[in-house]
């Protein structure tokens, strides 16, 4: 199956996209010593989103999971970044990013297999189409990398159970359902919560993904860990991580990576990636704080992997903010985060109970809604250059309002598509291992393979 | 005194545990051991090479427990370490000539 | 207490400095190509710099930890990151960069709180405050990332034996009491070692940290480590390096952070960080060979930590002088810096019998003393662009004075600061962890977590 | 010996080079913001690449050793970024980019000790060479890098068994007489197969190594593996990867790297830079996909290995190309070094029965190849932005025999190269480490370290 | 013969081995195991939840000498491995069949 | 029944275990130990510091076979794991009162 369908594409793509006219080719060209600040950042803030996934996103969880499953993390997200990667430029970026259809629920077909995207060769030129200041193929990886990432994020929820057949088929589907609408919705020009977009009904403030990476991704892990059940044991053994270093070293090399993530998001080198910058740090720090000084305070021993998630906590928490608010605010909203996010990981998921095996929604979820919030109370006029979005602080209701709105929707799109996706996976080709293959552990069962061979 | 030598499966380590704490066992010494048997190994493949591993993780514990115990201890990890599958495992009883708690010099059964 | 206090503060934040003006904001600005390529450049450097601390110090030190203290390492640069950071933007950046105040000791409070750092909205406008060609805040930021690696790498000195409590307390004060004001001397504008203030006592040629960071802290790890005293069981038990992976690995991020570190200090892109960069690179070269090489003739075998450790020094040597030294002097300052800092770490420590765990002094001390020394032997005014800096071999000798005045001042600064510090912790909140708890571990004993459960 | 050595080479570099005049500085200067660009994107990238090498390739060679050898993998890596980088600047970078001497064969002594590659001070001003709109100092970092990986990469061929001192020895004469030689064929501005020389006889698209790195390597790599003889107990025992953790780590830390290693062979951030990128992403994209898809397909199980493997040879065999082919052929390009490799590394090898460690000739020399000749089958207009390189795909057959030209070449110097060498080595030091020291492992017996004591 | 199995602390090992060689002892094997018994474990945590873990690391030495021997040995050990704290570990005693040398073949008292 | 436990070298493992499950030996347990012996360590060093580890890493392997098997296996133990040079370990051999196969219940012999 998959190797016909290999060949088809092949064949499709050596021969396609000499028609496609480049209709937002500008005047703005590479040349431009500006232009060529902007591309040279983003390249950069590029590779180090890819680098949150592999090996940061992959550390992180991988640290996480029991010694027995160690691969089976990393696994997940080297096939998602081979997977995400090629699904985006044969149809995601033009369902994200393409002309709106279906009114506006996504994008359409415009950019299928980067049409309008590459440099073309008219008449004995190349001629570069531009977004922004960018040359579209560079907007386009430097999106590619968000689409890689957010379905990652949610392997942690279904981690050390799902079946990888299963976790490929869902994330692309995912990616396809849930994130393409979605970045459509909040980041296209026609976007009917684009900011950028003048007759958006709610302009959204999520500078760099609250709603579409980290809310949604949250939120599907929820679906994720409450219809999938918990790991075989869970509440009865132990699971501490098995290798907390692995966890601090992706944490860490998460946090470098996010500056490309959150100052990569003003697609160009200016005030907004400085602010984002800065911003994003300081909210990393004080969530780490306040997540280190309330387990302190509960428990009497500051932990490594409490210091690493209220600084992720944090991150994630700033990440539709940080083109909004100012640093200190930063502070405030990391601050916020970690302690919420401590919350909601301790107390609140020991007492329902399910098994959000790295705490996705704990984190990511959390501090996807925090954050959105919290952009609506303390966006400032000296960070978006207009009091169009101006937050509560400053006396202004509509802004919060669009994004209790953003909120909303993303909830309800993300629930229902992930549902949907997994109801059909689960009575089609199954969503777990058997219980036999998750006590051996999923890096033998499923990729016949053992993380650490120390004899 | 009996020393009770047992290879369970991983995962069965804590119930045993909180099985023989409950008829009294006081104390008990585990390590990491791979072993070999009936149990066939899981095939592993690097680059498209594949062989097998014959040598499974295994738990061995450890317990001495005085002379008119070792039945009831036997009997308990057998039950509690059985899953019916093959691999289970082994339980051998050796006899101990003595045994002395260091903390204290005592020896033989009041060391226990 | 810190409950109070952190709510405190969060309240100063949202309401803060919308009064500070931005004294130095100037006609140059962010739509400005060679501003975006500067900042650009810069912010990659931030992020290098931060990657320094974690993850490559993290594991470059926690690599030659005891299996049972590497949490414990990674603990103190996570928690690092948060307080320094923090600390930073409340009041460091300013004693650092503010105005002399206590006759120019240190800066005054002209940047509490960011003021006068962040853009602010004036009359419909973003008015951005600049320092050179940089926006103020990512020079902020940049200093920032200093002003956390500085007091991890003092960590090494006293690994696997202090309280993590009086470490974050410890380091928190020696950030205010001792690096603000070296900060201030060397690099602000109206500082007494200023190489760039006409009004200097001794300008320093100190590009990126040779006193600042890497004697500083050296002297005080020196100091720690004399305080406080040996581990148990050290001299009698064999200490060796848990993980030689980890501190290889750490050793490769810190060098390629190094670039940030050091070519970054160019605040900047321009010929200075490309000699910086180049220089750098060939100092970290020759330290490394330098001490492998010596190694290998002494004791027949070269090691994987020393080559490690020769790069660091080299690199560290290099860091006062990448800015006034040709490439071609940097192989030989990292020549000699791996060989001096081989006997040091060797005969000199295990003859004077002091237990720097991780050869702090021995490596940093070293290098920073070296490193200054070197840059004022060999400055070449086709680096710094003029012919006041010429180091001793153009036949000046007035450069190499200053630095000697730079070094006397920083290891007074250093020494007395560092004690009195530890003697009133001592006093207070003590410094150590109890012996059995050191036995046991740091990991389990003062964070409650095990680095690797591989059962 | 080379204490001596060393010494004489330290009073040579301090004062060396005052005499050689910048012939090629012009006015473009750093003053220029395009200038600025284009250096800050050089420089990041030089770092990338550094990365690639350590901890990259250490990560990845380091986890697919036995334990005991994981040292001598990551002392490797570190001992050839010391000594490559010093040979470079003594007289590698002359040799690759001096003037053509000996017909051709290799550059001549006009840059000797980067003589004509720094800044001078001339008549009280900096002058600082430009090679394009590069400072030739970053172009020569820059290259540097490259110097450094390539006989990293061969290491990988006789990984657990070549002694330390000859690998040091091979490696850098095999740089001057293999690498040098084929980096001024191809990149000079005078080699006779560089494609930016009118003149060149066979002017080939290698843009960023396919030839003088991957192909080269790897030939040199099965030329060691099959005069050194297979490892004792080849075949007989299972010699698994000790930590696929570490694999995977280190393979993403090159495929963050690899945007530097291609994207950054633009030298300056423009058109071919982004299309690089893109390029390569994708084409390491679909290399992953396709080894992981034949595995599953023919053994039921994705492994983490496969996928890994599969990732990097796609980025090795888009790197001839990146330059000349647009992303949608870059998914082509992978998905065929995916599964070329796999039957490579697989079925081939297991027939042909030698014991390429770590598949370097597999992986890289077969990429090397195919790249080579994809670059003359898809090489478009549009990318390169000229006619002249057109592939075969748009009916033009020149190129693709300059492809053949090149890989002919670049096989016979490595092959006649390698083997001369390991002659003259072999019958002189030696070449292989005794079986006893062998079977100990390679960390004690040549480094008196163990990696792991987790005791 | 007897085969004295010990369970001590991690850092007494060194000593152990040199009180031990200096009474004559010419060889022994050390592993690494985790113990139950009185000494309490520690408490872990991980995100808020709290757990105990009961198995302690220790160091299990087993030292085979001549039946004469043996209780000096005994004694030796008892004394330095000793710290007076709960967890001090214990001794196994257990009577040896046979002993051969590999590399020899020798078996019995002369392969020691 | 006999216990037999036998110290060797890493390398030996697969060939040992090879040759007795050719004389039909159906099951054994190995662990990771370090051997103190007549071996000379190795010489390590970090930064200068150079110390002795006189504990190498060998393997432990027990094998439980019937008391009338006890010679043959000790036999081809000590026959392949032998190199000839210092340090190629020991054979142990312990009287087994009893052995219970997990899974069935089985004891003595049968359990084998
Ligand atoms: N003769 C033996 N000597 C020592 N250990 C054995 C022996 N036979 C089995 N074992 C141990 O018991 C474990 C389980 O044995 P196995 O034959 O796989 O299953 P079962 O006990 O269910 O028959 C093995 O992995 C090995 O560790
Ligand atoms: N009955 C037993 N069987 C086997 N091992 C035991 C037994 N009792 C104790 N041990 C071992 O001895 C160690 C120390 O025992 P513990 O009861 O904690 O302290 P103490 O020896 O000082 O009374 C335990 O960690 C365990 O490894
Ligand atoms: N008396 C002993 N008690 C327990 N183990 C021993 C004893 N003597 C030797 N060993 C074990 O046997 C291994 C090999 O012994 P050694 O004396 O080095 O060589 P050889 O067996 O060739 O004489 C040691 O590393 C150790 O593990």
């Amino acid at each position: 199956m998959s190797r016909s369908l290999w060949l088809a594409f092949g064949i499709l793509l050596v021969f396609a996209p000499a028609s496609a006219v480049a209709e937002d080719a500008t005047p703005v060209t590479l040349d431009d010593a500006a232009v060529k600040a902007d591309t040279a950042w983003v390249l950069v803030c590029s590779a180090l989103v890819l680098m949150m996934t592999a090996p940061g996103l992959a550390l992180f969880y991988g640290g996480l999971v029991r010694k027995k499953n160690v691969l089976s993390v990393l696994m997940q997200c080297a096939a998602l970044i081979g997977l995400m990667s090629v699904v985006w430029v044969v149809c995601g970026y033009s369902f994200a990013f393409g002309k709106s259809v279906l009114g506006g629920f996504i994008g359409g077909g415009d950019h299928l297999l980067l049409a309008g995207v590459l440099p073309e060769w008219v008449e004995g030129n190349v001629v570069v189409p531009m977004t922004g200041t960018l040359p579209t193929s560079v907007h386009m990886v430097f999106q590619m990398m968000f689409f890689v990432i957010t379905p990652a994020l949610i392997c942690g929820a279904f981690a050390e159970r799902m079946k990888f057949s299963a976790m490929c088929v869902f994330s692309v589907l995912w990616g396809l359902l849930v994130y393409c609408p979605l970045a459509h919705w909040v980041w296209a020009a026609d976007g009917w919560l684009c900011s950028g977009n003048p007759d958006a009904s709610f302009p959204l403030l999520d500078f760099a993904g609250g709603a579409v990476v980290h809310l949604s991704s949250g939120v599907a892990a929820l679906v994720c860990c409450l219809l999938m059940g918990p790991r075989v044991g869970f509440g009865r053994e132990a699971m501490p991580p098995h290798n907390l270093t692995y966890t601090a070293i992706g944490a860490a090399l998460l946090w470098v990576g996010w500056f490309g993530f959150n100052a990569g998001s003003a697609l160009g080198v200016n005030a907004l990636a400085a602010n984002a910058f800065v911003t994003t740090h300081l909210a990393g720090a004080t969530g780490l704080l306040g997540w280190m000084a309330i387990e302190w305070i509960q428990s009497g021993r500051p932990t490594v992997l409490g210091a690493c998630t209220g600084g992720v906590a944090g991150l994630a928490c700033i990440t539709p903010a940080c083109g909004a608010v100012s640093p200190l605010s930063g502070l405030v909203i990391g601050l916020l985060a970690g302690l919420i996010c401590y919350v909601m990981c301790t107390s609140v998921k020991n007492r329902l109970g399910f098994d959000d095996s790295l705490d996705v929604f704990g984190v990511h979820g959390t501090s996807g809604v925090l954050g959105l919030l919290m952009a609506g109370v303390l966006a400032s006029p000296a960070v978006t250059g207009g009091e169009e979005f101006n937050g509560l602080v400053y006396g202004a209701t509509g802004q919060f309002i669009n994004q209790v709105a953003g909120i909303l929707a993303t909830t309800a799109l993300a629930i229902v598509g992930t549902l949907l996706l997994l109801l059909v996976l689960r009575a089609t080709i199954g969503l777990r291992v058997d219980p036999d293959g998750e006590r051996e552990g999923l890096d033998l069962n499923q990729h016949g393979e053992e993380g650490y061979i120390f004899l | 005194m009996k020393k009770i030598e047992t290879i369970i499966r991983h995962f069965k380590l804590e119930e045993v545990k909180d099985a023989l704490t409950e008829i009294g066992v006081q104390g008990m010494t585990v390590s990491e051991v791979r072993g070999f048997g009936r149990q066939k190994g899981h095939k592993e493949q690097y680059r498209g090479t594949e062989y097998t591993v014959d040598f499974l993780p295994k738990v061995k514990m450890e317990v001495v427990v005085g002379d008119d115990d070792a039945e009831r201890v036997i009997e308990v990890i057998q039950q509690t370490a059985r899953t019916g599958q093959i691999g289970d495992g082994k339980i051998f009883v050796i006899d101990l000539e003595n045994m002395i708690r260091i903390r204290t010099g005592e020896s033989g059964e009041s060391a226990l």
